[in-house]
């Protein structure tokens, strides 16, 4: 079971992991992924448009996909939108399986899904006043379609 | 009717977050679309001036240029998303 | 810079993670690795031996290997040795860098070098009093030498 | 002097976590010095049957059959590890 969420304040992301594996045992290995954003030379905040009415059900989407592929991993997804600043979180993967290989492709995956499949923009607001959109990366293209 | 919505720059050059209208025979697909809507206006015309910039979700579901429509209810127009 | 520690007490990875991010926010991507004893089928406890004169520096060569292959990514290794329950925290690896690929791809290689390359080595007790020297595994093998 | 080193079930094979002893004259490389060692006692014979599951570190470097033997102070002879 991978599960999705679409929210606009920060998440707790150790507290995430706990209530996925809670009282499981037969979990060997949990990984975290966390998006930050970066405060690239005058970078004063980020703000993520998103297409609400697609926006959760593409994620499950995605989540519906590694779970196929990696049957036996959990996960969760949280995904922010709205205004944030330079070092706050953006976007969470959390994965725990019987096994490292499945937990650590299972949050690539989504990670490169996610980064080219979910409907989010971002818009970066410089220290001298001036908004730009960023540019989609064709490494991210590049990314999504090894698997 | 169909109602189009624009998001993130796209949105921003075509100077509205929405509109609803009522396609014309000639938009049988989403290029044929994109080729219409292009002559609504200049802002229009600038938005989708670089094709490849531009993806499309038709209900809510990515859709290439030669999507077919039938009877859409919503079309997203947006540039490449750039999440996570 | 990568670190490496041994210990025998649980650890506190979101806390790990904090303190290797800190104040910086040139940082875009945080990975968590957190390895688990399974209760495979009546599994009462592990206990990890180790070669004391050796564990810790090699755990900082594996380090400093991955500090070269990837300048510029931060990562925390802890390691804990001694007896631990099922669903305790064996391992801990955590790295952050400004690009998910490099944050990604440094913690794997961490545990696929730490898994064949750190001297400790896991005794299984079970339910029936018995024990069991757990085998390395071929697959482990495969995986430290991807890189 | 040599310090020799044992972990886990070979500690428990051979029955002592290390053993400090001189070298005889043939323990040229690691591979010789097993064929030595496994002369020793019933023990070290029975820890050292399986080579492929023996793994050797030479002052605390990980060594291979052919590695050479300079006066190494510290032998450590234990399985494959299995942390992480």
């Amino acid at each position: 079971m991978i599960t999705a969420r679409l929210q606009t304040e920060p998440f707790d992301a150790a507290a995430e992991q706990a209530a996925l594996i809670g009282a499981r045992t037969d979990l060997g290995a949990a990984v975290s992924f966390t998006g930050l954003v970066r405060a690239d030379d005058g970078l004063v905040a980020l703000t993520l448009e998103h297409y609400p009415a697609m926006t959760l059900a593409q994620l499950q989407a995605i989540a519906a996909e590694a779970a196929s592929r990696w049957p036996g991993t959990f996960g969760t997804i949280i995904h922010r939108h709205g205004r944030m600043l330079p070092g706050e979180p953006i976007v969470l993967v959390v994965t725990a399986s019987p096994h490292r290989g499945d937990a650590f492709a299972a949050a690539q995956f989504l990670m490169d899904w996610l980064k080219t499949k979910a409907p989010f923009w971002k818009r970066e607001a410089w220290a001298d006043g001036s908004t730009r959109w960023v540019e989609a990366k064709g490494s991210d293209d590049a990314a999504a379609e090894r698997w | 009717m169909v109602t189009l919505l624009y998001f993130a720059w796209v949105r921003e050059m075509v100077g509205t977050d929405s509109e609803t209208l009522t396609l014309p025979a000639e938009a049988t697909t989403v290029a044929a679309l994109l080729d219409w809507l292009a002559t609504r206006s200049p802002g229009h015309d600038a938005a989708l001036a670089d094709r490849s910039r531009i993806r499309v979700a038709v209900d809510q579901q990515f859709a290439a240029p030669d999507t077919p429509l039938h009877n859409p209810r919503e079309i997203a127009i947006f540039p490449p998303v750039t999440g996570g």
